[in-house]
């Protein structure tokens, strides 16, 4: 999206026009945040009623009183935001800000279609979990800060709970890493273009496995649902944030439906295909190849398909928070360590095994694929034959003959003048998949 | 094993240490003396045909007549009456013990007169020991933690007691 | 010309910026008594450095830097912190001769390093590293220094692309695992240190014990 | 705890970290009503508990002894709040008991009518707030949607959905309006199959199921020493029902019904087999089991209730013409106990012949159903202290009175 603004303005490459896109970035994240917050806890309050045979609201502003949510923000902005009295003050007002930073921090790496990330970043999956561990930060500070016991508890529970379920939803991210060959997000989207067949959930059963497990850790993780020790109404008063009113507390919970909105978006790339619809559409009517406009299309369509699949994630979660009671604090550790990790090890396994064996999945059919797949089929074919033709390691012959390889299968590179603008998909650089092996040891 | 083979049951027992005996009144009930309560509650419990597990209920009867006119024609004079309600589940019956206490044991310090408590028996005497000892003033001994239960740890007085005055104010709030 | 003098300036302007975050807040950790702000401080130092390594290009670097010290290091140690805090927020004075021990060791540290890194030639050419970069095709983010690439593994001394991808050289990626390994060696010592303090000083109560600290 | 070693000096090397007492209540979202749990806990594992009541406290008794029966009615309303009808039904048959006074049949089937229904009202209030306790939202709001049904029809009845004072001594304050019994009808066919809706929300929920299986586990001996009462009781597997092995006066109330005590006899519940079979790691006498106990007990009384209406329809005689308000009591005393929702509700009445009592008692089944909180929450987690007191289903009005 900025570099469509920085070579309009001809600032490309300037220290002024990064940070021109850096800002430009951060404000439409911004309000991906906090227009996704406004939108769900509107949609939270809807499926709440109708889950327990009731309208929600209804009169606030028009017919399905969508502005609720509005005007909860109003309430909360005018509401006058207590410091507790034993409370450490500098710590207290600053909590919800780390937790909301980090919760919004990990939007950066998150592509909403293809190219269209704040910055794409190489290493993007661990990037994003590296700064969803950070949320946990927050929560303690405000926890240790407020001075209450209530908040206290909330605190620790919330610790050890998302410190432990960071494992198992390491373990699960790595299957789509290795099934796509790199971290950058980017790519494993571009992976998995084509019919819904090439999604890596339906590659087979154990990645399927693994989807369902990673899906039950980013609950956990986010703190929601049968998982939300922290906040446990029922034993601890509020948790974490019972001594926060008015604006702070609603840091809190954008830092909430965030990552909330995170971790769906999160799964929908890894295992949903990303922007890519059931059915590639816009590769059939041949939109992302006629020239600008068509590929700005193409890609808007694809965000519209992430932001579905998102919310659908989202959506879930809510439902799953308004039917299941909470588990106690124990037995959220034993799902974690007794179930999810063996499981998510598993799956691991049966994955690699099912790739290096090679067995049949439903992506060996390449239904619809376009160019973009065969860069895949050719770095499986390059690793086998250079492991067959000598032992050292991947000379340079085969990486400057690769490179050509692929530079072939683009479309003949425009001139510059006219770059089809929104950059990645025409540039060769980020097609070249940099397979995960030439990065960590290049 | 009607309540009238308990009640001879019990005078072959304990013959000198049962006061009374009413058989015909609505709820059959005896009166021992307070010393005894606990090897006759003991008994009670214990022996398989009577075996009343259960403590229903202790409940203090503060006779006293505050108003003179009408207290001049009592035949009885002023006395708390502790009583206390067993049944049995195995054997579905059930039977009142009742113990006569003078109302004060040292009227002008105040002193409760003394029961022993029943707590080590049944353990719900030990909550409805101490809701009759805050709410009528009666001290038991052998009670694991007498204190107030309904009314404030600080509380004066004893609001059940027929000559009971709320006070005047409590923590700055008005009483009367 | 405007924007190369702005491309300077902003690559510089975050560097220094980033830089002065983490120092600040570094000495900030020695300065403030409270252990939990402490804790804190050191999360945003450490989080600086983290936005050190994004900015030198290494982004995996700068993410493992984020996960595993801001991340891992920090909740070890706020666990630490509540084991041994006996009132809510206890406060650690620290005598005055423990400052000048501090000063002398800090000092000498300080003072080898300085020499070292101005001893180094390569470090003084001009920035004529980001055309090597490029065409390397390795480290594909848009402002990758030579810091960045020597940390993401690329051996910056000797820059020409066939001979270094042939031995598969580390650059400074093993020193960088190496010093987090021993940095969490420290911190499970010092976890472990506090924890059995606690108890001499408790069983020390009961036998009046002359070896509690 | 540490052991007397005999050099001292040997350091212990376990975590002792200090203990903290917390407070959970009085104003605490999950203690039904102002209750107030002093907890000794370090970190989650709770090492005692104790249970501080008094906050609801009026002193009803005391005012009792200056209110004719039929005055102190609406006091009783008062004390289990969640089930008024039961309580006015106790006090209504203590005072008929000391003046033996005579019912008509159709009168006693009126009660029976009212009470159950009063019954079901109960449960489903004590049903939500265990889902409310443990954590889930929707079964509260599913259990007051069907309980606002029969507040509706206690309303066409007596006018009030909460403090009826519809039962009184010598019968009701009024009969039931024209076209009720068809509403009555009307709810329970439509209320039964909503039953199954509740096991599958709750009672088979494997959450719930983890939440509340052998947790809380009391033994029978221990239920019957702490005095505990009604589905409490029959939770830990005695087999004790007030409406079967109760009195004369309120036995006879119930004769000629068919209905059975629930109480798991020798392993299964005298249930067909279309509801929920006992998970296998629930053991008798814990909280998955005075929960389940409760949910069939609504199935029993929409039976009673099914029956008390077509013998109230057919039944001759006024439906209970209450006694005068300053009625004379005879002097004597008298004390029964029938069988609340929650428990034995007891009432003992002492009179000195005047139409004012001497002494009035009101013996509370939750009095003693909390004061089992302390041993059955020894050593448990936070997270399960709402799960026992939720379980004992307590109501603050009338353990404190």
């Amino acid at each position: 999206m900025a570099e469509l603004i920085n070579i309009r303005l001809g600032l490309e490459g300037s220290a002024f026009g990064s940070i021109a896109a850096a800002v430009i970035h951060a404000l439409l994240l911004l309000h991906v945040v906090a227009v996704g917050a406004l939108v769900f806890i509107w949609m939270e309050r809807k499926i709440a009623g109708r889950i327990q045979d009731r309208l929600g609201p209804t009169r606030v502003g028009g017919k399905f009183g969508w502005l609720q949510t509005l005007a909860d923000g109003l309430k909360l902005i005018t509401k006058e935001d207590i410091t507790p009295q034993n409370a450490d003050k500098m710590l207290f007002k600053i909590a919800p800000y780390v937790s909301f930073a980090a919760s919004y921090a990990a939007f950066l790496a998150l592509p909403f279609a293809d190219g269209w990330v704040a910055n794409n970043v190489n290493s993007a999956v661990f990037f994003v979990l590296a700064v969803l561990g950070l949320e946990v930060f927050g929560v303690i500070l405000a926890g240790y800060s407020s001075g209450s016991k209530w908040s206290l508890f909330g605190a620790i529970r919330e610790a050890a709970q998302v410190v432990s379920y960071e494992v198992p939803l390491g373990l699960c991210v790595v299957v789509p890493v290795f099934l796509a060959g790199t971290m950058n997000l980017v790519t494993i989207g571009n992976m998995q273009a084509g019919y819904f067949t090439n999604w890596f959930v339906f590659h087979d059963i154990f990645t399927f496995g693994t989807f369902w497990i990673f899906f039950t850790c980013a609950t956990a993780s986010v703190n929601r649902a049968p998982f939300d020790l922290a906040e446990a109404e029922s034993e601890l008063v509020a948790g974490f944030h019972t001594e926060y009113s008015g604006l702070r507390w609603s840091f809190f919970f954008m830092a909430e439906y965030g990552s909330m909105f995170l971790v769906s978006g999160l799964g929908a790339i890894l295992f949903f295909g990303g922007w890519h619809g059931p059915i590639p559409l816009m590769s059939i009517l041949g939109l992302p190849e006629s020239g600008v406009l068509g590929n700005y299309l193409a890609n808007l369509a694809g965000c519209v398909n992430f932001m579905l699949k998102a919310v659908v994630g989202v959506t879930v979660m809510m439902w799953v928070r308004w039917t299941l009671p909470r588990l106690r604090i124990d037995q959220v550790i034993t799902t974690c360590l007794k179930y999810c990790v063996p499981l998510a090890s598993v799956c691991f396994i049966g994955a690699v095994g099912w790739q290096v064996l090679d067995l049949p999945s439903p992506s060996d059919w390449h239904l619809g694929t376009g160019p973009a797949y065969k860069v895949h089929e050719e770095w499986a074919t390059h690793t086998n034959n250079s492991a067959a033709s000598g032992a050292d390691d991947r000379g340079p012959e085969t990486t400057e003959q690769y490179q050509r390889e692929s530079d072939q299968l683009l479309p003949p590179e425009p001139d510059d003048a006219d770059k089809p603008l929104t950059g990645s998909s025409g540039s060769p650089r980020s097609l070249t998949a940099t397979p995960l092996g030439q990065e960590l040891s290049p | 094993m009607n309540e009238k083979s308990i009640v001879e049951q019990l005078e072959a027992q304990f013959g000198d240490q049962i006061v009374a005996v009413e058989l015909d009144a609505i709820d059959q009930w005896i009166e021992i003396q307070p010393a005894s309560l606990i090897e006759i509650c003991q008994y009670l419990r214990d022996t398989d045909g009577i075996q009343l597990e259960m403590l229903n209920c202790i409940t203090v009867v503060d006779y006293l007549q505050t108003d003179p006119k009408k207290a001049a024609k009592l035949d009885w004079e002023p006395h708390l009456e502790v009583v206390y309600h067993l049944s049995s589940i195995s054997h579905k019956h059930s039977l009142v013990v009742k113990l006569k206490l003078d109302r004060w044991q040292d009227e002008d310090q105040q002193l409760l007169p003394d029961v022993p408590s029943v707590s080590q028996i049944w353990s719900t005497a030990d909550w409805h020991e101490r809701e009759v000892f805050d709410l009528s003033g009666v001290n038991f001994t052998g009670h694991p933690a007498l204190k107030r239960i309904l009314c404030p740890e600080d509380w004066v007085g004893y609001p059940l007691r027929k000559d009971y005055q709320m006070p005047q104010e409590y923590h700055g709030i008005r009483g009367r | 010309m405007t924007s190369a003098l702005l491309a300077n300036i902003s690559s510089d302007l975050f560097f220094i910026v980033f830089a002065g975050i983490a120092c600040v807040f570094a000495v900030a950790v020695l300065l403030t008594s409270n252990i939990v702000r402490m804790a804190f401080y050191l999360v945003i130092s450490l989080g600086a450095t983290a936005g050190l390594f994004f900015l030198a290009g290494a982004e995996f670097v700068g993410a493992m830097q984020l996960m595993i010290y801001v991340g891992g290091t920090l909740v070890l140690l706020i666990f630490g912190v509540m084991l041994t805090a006996q009132s809510r927020f206890v406060n650690m004075r620290t005598h005055p001769r423990d400052w000048i021990m501090a000063i002398i060791v800090g000092g000498s540290l300080l003072m080898l390093l300085l020499t070292a890194a101005f001893r180094v030639p390569s470090w003084h050419e001009e920035q004529q590293v980001i055309a090597a970069a490029s065409e390397l095709e390795v480290a594909d983010s848009k402002t990758a220094t030579r810091l960045g690439l020597a940390l993401s593994g690329v051996r910056v001394d000797k820059i020409n692309a066939d001979e270094q991808l042939k031995q598969g050289m580390s650059g400074y990626l093993l020193p960088f695992v190496i010093v987090s390994i021993h940095l969490l060696v420290v911190l499970i010592g010092a976890a472990y240190m506090a924890r059995s303090k606690r108890m001499v000083r408790r069983t020390s109560e009961q036998a009046e014990d002359t070896t509690s600290s | 705890m540490s052991s007397q070693l005999d050099d001292q000096r040997i350091i212990e090397f376990d975590v002792r970290t200090d203990e903290m007492l917390v407070n959970m209540g009085p104003q605490h979202p999950s203690t039904h009503g102002v209750l107030r749990l002093v907890l000794r806990t370090d970190g989650e594992i709770i090492s005692q508990v104790e249970p501080q009541i008094g906050y609801l406290h009026r002193c009803a008794e005391k005012i009792g002894e200056n209110l004719t029966p039929r005055q102190w009615i609406p006091y009783t309303d008062r004390m289990d709040y969640l089930a008024g009808m039961n309580m006015n039904l106790g006090w209504a048959l203590t005072v008929e008991k000391l003046m033996e006074h005579e019912l008509s049949d159709k009168a006693k089937h009126l009660r029976v009518l009212i009470a159950e229904l009063g019954r079901i009202a109960s449960h489903l209030v004590g049903m939500g707030a265990y889902g409310l306790d443990l954590g889930t939202f929707s079964p509260f709001l599913y259990a007051f949607r069907e309980r606002e049904k029969i507040l509706d029809l206690f309303e066409d009845v007596c006018g009030a959905r909460l403090t009826y004072s519809y039962l009184t001594p010598g019968g009701a304050t009024a009969d039931l309006p024209p076209g009720w019994l068809e509403r009555c009808q009307e709810f329970l066919d439509q209320f039964e199959p909503v039953i199954q809706e509740y096991h599958a929300l709750l009672t088979t929920n494997a959450i719930f199921i983890k939440r509340t299986a052998g947790i809380g586990v009391m033994s029978a001996e221990m239920a019957i020493d702490y005095g505990c009462t009604g589905p409490v009781l029959r939770g830990s597997g005695v087999n004790h029902d007030l409406r079967f092995h109760g009195e004369e006066i309120y036995t006879e109330m119930y004769d000629g019904y068919i209905f059975d005590v629930v109480c798991e006899k020798d392993g299964s519940y005298p249930v067909d087999e279309t509801y929920p079979p006992v998970p296998e790691d629930a053991v008798l006498g814990d909280c998955w089991h005075r929960f389940y106990v409760r949910m069939l007990e609504v199935v029993q009384s929409i039976k009673l209730v099914r029956q008390a209406m077509e013998r109230y329809s057919s039944a001759s005689g006024d439906w209970g013409i209450p006694i005068k308000l300053s009625q004379r009591l005879p002097a004597g005393e008298a004390y029964l106990e029938t069988e609340a929702p929650r428990g034995q509700m007891g009432f003992y009445l002492v009179s000195d012949g005047t139409a004012i009592p001497w002494r009035v008692r009101a013996r509370s089944s939750c009095f003693c159903n909390l004061s089992v909180t302390a041993p059955l929450c020894q050593g448990c987690l936070l997270a399960d202290v709402p799960a026992i007191v939720g379980s004992l289903d307590v109501v603050m009005g009338e353990i404190d009175r």
